[in-house]
């Protein structure tokens, strides 16, 4: 059971990822971001549940969107806002941009902008912990969309034979793009792994303890060696598929959205969750909500300020 | 510069508009569609949302989600079904977005929908469209932005076309549906905004015809999809400085017309081959060779081409645009190998 | 329940695969087939009890191990040993061989020499049939090994969303290649289908009535437009891998074999059953063999006698 | 002729003995997981069976099943699970059986492996070796035949290796290794069998040097992987009718020595590109173009290329023997060629 500091620290996490993304549009509607990215806002529970049973060598591989999972696991955020807009001091010195942020520092393996493109990566990563002795877990996180993807199913398969410490996160959000996935999917999702013999759990993912109650114990027992495990945590994105997402109204209702906004927000739930147990006073979550506001506005301006990489850079980095 | 090779009997009057390259793709596939009952559409997102890049909004609405059917996120399982239908009396056109994702349905393209004509000895045929896009400079990263054409256009059984302009994406892709192999048509993303003359009047254009999209004397540029736009750029750079250049468009890599790409070099004496995919073992190697195995006595300088930088297609802006062929950079070959 | 006369008539199909592929594997043997061949003795009962459940306008889609899938569908064994020996009376003009058979005709679609290569196609013809009213029904069949490519759950997937009229058959042989399928296949086999949401029953694949009984039952039930389903099929290949795959003592023991030879034969079974029924009696079942030898000789000669195609044929059937 | 790029210390006394193109790959492999613990091979039936080739026999038993993996036949999700423990401090060495296989990973491959550097700015590394074979004459039809290298060769951040002797099979498979990068090894099935020297002194051959088989002063003879046998047996004959080929092998196709190439058509002023790929958009086309190119002002004759006959392998013996090059084909285009 985490104490509460531990929750504080879910909650500032949250609030981390929830203050990036609406910079990130921001951003996006300034004309000041290259290309598109796909925020992360409503869906913050999944990420910081599941990351908070990690170590830090723990490993984890995530999506196109991506930036939620990347500080879960501790990334910087000044470092992620110069990789959005394509600078050198980003973390992949502005080559991978929003959907291929990776850092080896934080265990994180890359962001994948192939649907499903990181099932067998993630495994891969949890063979060589395996082999190596390491004692490492691997988190593959993922939308419900990859559940189309013919590779997940291979990657179950050979995980659960050779017991390995992965745990798929499967984030579904109600849409693959923007399709809901009742279209797109058959049968029962955690149906699915367990035809592997995959141990798996369904989650509200939008309780950011539930989550990391399930993810600590299918974290603790792939670390012991008993296996893969899969984690349906039901979520919903906010905001639109990318940022240029905007009229939705013919896939999705104003309605639906509003709901799960005001009745399910990760954040909410939580800030009601630790007031109302008067673990924390409102005020004091003001005042983590200004310092993180602060935090990322810095990160934000210190990447805006930040320099291009050098043409001549383009050539680099092809072959190790 | 548009004289087409339209296969239909010509009206007495020719009515053209303004389409732009999306609008164009869209009303060839409204018009298979309302003239064939077994053409039918898959992918992902293609109802309702009319594609990712928004190119066929409104088809649904025409045909119904029997018609237009949204799929799984399952390139491989619906390219493959496309195929099994294709045997069986449909005519499917399948949609897979970013040309990237086509390393995910090379088995179903390359070892099995181009091969089951010939291995089962002509008996079944498989009349399917592959619709993907190619193109970078949109900021979508390595994984978003290859041009792949050339990994199709390698393989005995497939056809491959890619479009410069909406007149030709329009009769071409009527082509396609049409024909009774399997198809790659590669749409450049960039280029779905571009608007050109379409006659409201049906044409189609056979595949394997290049066309010259422009007339010149001194030097041959051959260019694909979205490069032949930069070619005809560069061509009138070139003029300026006296230097009058031949665009040819092959219109489709796979039948070459290695005819006609070859006549106008023998006339030009020179060429350059601008392609967006990847320079080596790519669209430009198989051109350049052809070009200087077949016009080599008449050649007064080396074939040569500019395509794709050989990196990973960078995410940052000023490292994406280093990678790829601009005009300028047609420009300065053009102006080197003309001597000048 | 069908009839004495369709049981005879499924003896005869299942001697009448046996007795060519034993031809084949002689002429392997003689070094007169050119490459290898993958031979079916011994799982006769699954082919042959789901093809007699298919009207002769359903399509089937088959393996590098397909000779059966074929013959059973009703295809002539003169020009299937043409097409072995790659000659221009062939089903494929000598341009497919033995992994490539492909008949309009009888409705095969096709062998195909890709593992699990088959799926989506069978599924794609599956859609033609619902689409174009047809009421056709495809049936699917592949090697347990077949399990291990994710096209095969995507396929099923798209099956049972679109509720289309296709039966994936698993003929688990206990072998894929050389590894015995415990070690490629984790979970319960037909959990697989199942988690799609897909009807799926489990047969003795060496009881050919009780193929028949559950392949007609999930036929009809596609034909009524209920849906996909999957038969797990249990057997055994009495040969090697191939026709070359002699010493295969490093993975698996002449008991095994010698066991599923002796106790589950196929013919065996059901010859036992007829006569010790009274259904007819040895010597008829006798006469049948001497007739089926005699006309597959006859085949056999005609296509080792019959010519190559002209090597400017090469060059043709590229496109259609 | 053998005058190998050998980069460790020269021993004093090189004992050779004669190996199987086979049995040098399985040296090489066998040396460097006895040398490294984090080389690991995974595939189907490369344990007990030793591969269906039969190549690996007995590396199991000395390595046991923890490093000589049995995978089920996923060749997507092993290859991913490659790329993945790659990153992360293996050097797995994944298996996948015949080259037409590589339809299937080719997202594994040029989607992720090939991308996973640069897109990470440098920070991940992919040391991977995918087996995979080529060639075709095994009667094995059009699914089992294909020669794809020119795929992967296409894509930036990959290395591709087609070597041609058990002496440069050796080698290269123990650099492609030892690289921390991505490498593609290509074995021509036909191969396998065919003895050559192999010393019993370690040694590595760099990947991206070519070797000039055979020398010769009228004309080069560019070829890869089995291919260079061919063209060292149309040189012979083309001795007798006194024309002295060179035989140029680049035994890698990326990185490319262009130079070589390039300096031995100076040479001969004559170039004939043979690959056992299809020749449109493949390897041919590439080296034809870059000879082309760099030896334009020394050509006396159009670059040959001599490939694949474009259709699907087929099955009938007569039928296949027809697609693939020949001595006699190299032999009569150099004829032709010099002019005799
Ligand atoms: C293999 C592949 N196919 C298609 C796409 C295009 N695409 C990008 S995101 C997306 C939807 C993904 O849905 P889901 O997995 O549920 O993730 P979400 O966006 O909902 O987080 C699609 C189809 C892709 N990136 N990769
Ligand atoms: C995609 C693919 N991978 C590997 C192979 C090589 N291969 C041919 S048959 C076979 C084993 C197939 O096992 P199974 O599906 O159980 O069929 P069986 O041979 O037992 O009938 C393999 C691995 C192939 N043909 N296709
Ligand atoms: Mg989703
Ligand atoms: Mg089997």
């Amino acid at each position: 059971m985490p104490n509460n500091e531990a929750y504080l620290q879910m909650y500032r996490r949250m609030l981390a990822i929830r203050l990036f993304e609406e910079r990130v549009n921001d951003l996006y509607t300034r004309a000041l971001m290259p290309g598109l990215a796909h925020l992360y806002i409503g869906e913050e529970a999944v990420a910081v549940g599941v990351c908070e049973a990690l170590r830090k060598d723990d490993y984890i591989t995530s999506t196109h969107r991506g930036h939620g999972h990347c500080l879960a696991k501790g990334a910087s955020p000044d470092l992620m806002f110069a990789e959005l807009l394509g600078k050198k001091a980003g973390y992949c010195k502005g080559k991978g941009g929003s959907m291929h942020i990776a850092d080896p520092e934080t265990g994180n393996l890359g962001a994948n902008a192939i649907v499903g493109g990181s099932a067998a990566l993630a495994t891969g990563a949890a063979y060589s912990s395996k082999y190596l002795n390491q004692g490492r877990v691997v988190v593959c996180f993922f939308g419900e969309g990859a559940l189309g993807q013919g590779v997940l199913y291979e990657s179950m398969n050979l995980a659960q034979l050779w017991k390995l410490p992965v745990v798929y996160v499967c984030e579904n959000n109600l849409y693959n793009e923007y399709t809901h996935f009742t279209e797109t999917t058959a049968g029962e999702i955690v149906a699915r792994p367990a035809a592997f013999g995959i141990q798996s759990a369904t989650v509200d993912g939008q309780n950011v303890r539930a989550v990391y109650d399930v993810g600590s114990k299918l974290v603790d027992r792939a670390r012991k060696g008993e296996g893969p495990a899969f984690v349906l945590a039901n979520t919903y994105r906010f905001r639109g598929h990318h940022v240029g997402d905007i009229s939705r109204d013919y896939y999705r209702t104003k309605q639906e959205e509003q709901r799960w906004m005001e009745e399910r927000d990760p954040i909410k739930i939580l800030g009601a969750y630790l007031t109302g147990d008067h673990i924390v006073e409102q005020a004091e979550l003001d005042r983590v909500q200004d310092g993180l506001a602060a935090e990322m506005d810095r990160a934000m301006q210190w990447a805006i300020d930040a320099p291009y990489p050098a043409v001549e850079e383009v050539g680099e980095d092809v072959y190790a | 510069m548009h004289e087409t090779t339209d296969t239909t009997d010509a009206p007495a009057v020719t009515v053209s508009r303004e389409l732009t390259f999306g609008e164009a793709v869209k009303e060839a596939i409204a018009e298979e569609m309302r003239r064939d009952e077994r053409v039918v559409l898959l992918g992902e997102d293609v109802a309702e949302a009319g594609t990712a890049f928004k190119v066929l909004t409104g088809l649904v609405q025409e045909f119904g989600p029997k018609r237009v059917v949204d799929t799984p996120i399952s390139e491989a399982g619906f390219t493959g079904i496309g195929v099994g239908a294709a045997m069986t009396g449909m005519r499917p056109i399948v949609d897979i977005m970013f040309g990237d994702f086509l390393a995910l349905v090379m088995d179903q393209l390359a070892n099995q929908a181009a091969k089951i004509h010939y291995m089962s000895g002509g008996k079944w045929r498989v009349p399917l469209v592959v619709r993907a896009t190619l193109g970078a400079s949109r900021r979508s990263a390595a994984q978003h932005s290859q041009s792949l054409h050339a990994w199709p256009s390698h393989i005995p059984g497939l056809k491959v076309v890619v479009p410069s302009t909406p007149y030709d994406a329009k009769g071409l892709m009527k082509s396609a549906i049409r024909d009774d192999n399997p198809v790659v048509f590669f749409e450049d993303k960039m280029q779905y905004k571009v608007k050109g003359d379409v006659p409201s009047e049906e044409y189609t254009i056979p595949l394997g015809v290049a066309e010259v999209k422009r007339e010149g004397r001194d030097i041959t540029i051959v260019a694909t999809s979205s490069m032949v736009q930069v070619a005809v750029g560069a061509a009138r750079m070139l003029e300026a400085i006296g230097i009058d250049a031949e665009v040819v468009d092959p219109r489709t890599t796979w039948p070459l017309d290695e005819k006609t790409i070859v006549d106008s070099v023998k006339k030009t004496s020179r060429a350059i081959v601008v392609d967006e995919g990847y320079g080596r073992y790519g669209v430009a190697s198989e051109i350049a060779s052809v070009i200087a195995e077949g016009a080599f006595y008449n050649l007064d300088a080396p074939v040569t081409r500019v395509a794709a930088m050989h990196v990973p297609i960078p995410f940052s802006p000023p490292l994406e645009d280093a990678t790829i062929p601009t005009e300028k950079a047609v420009f300065d070959t053009a102006k080197r190998l003309c001597g000048k």
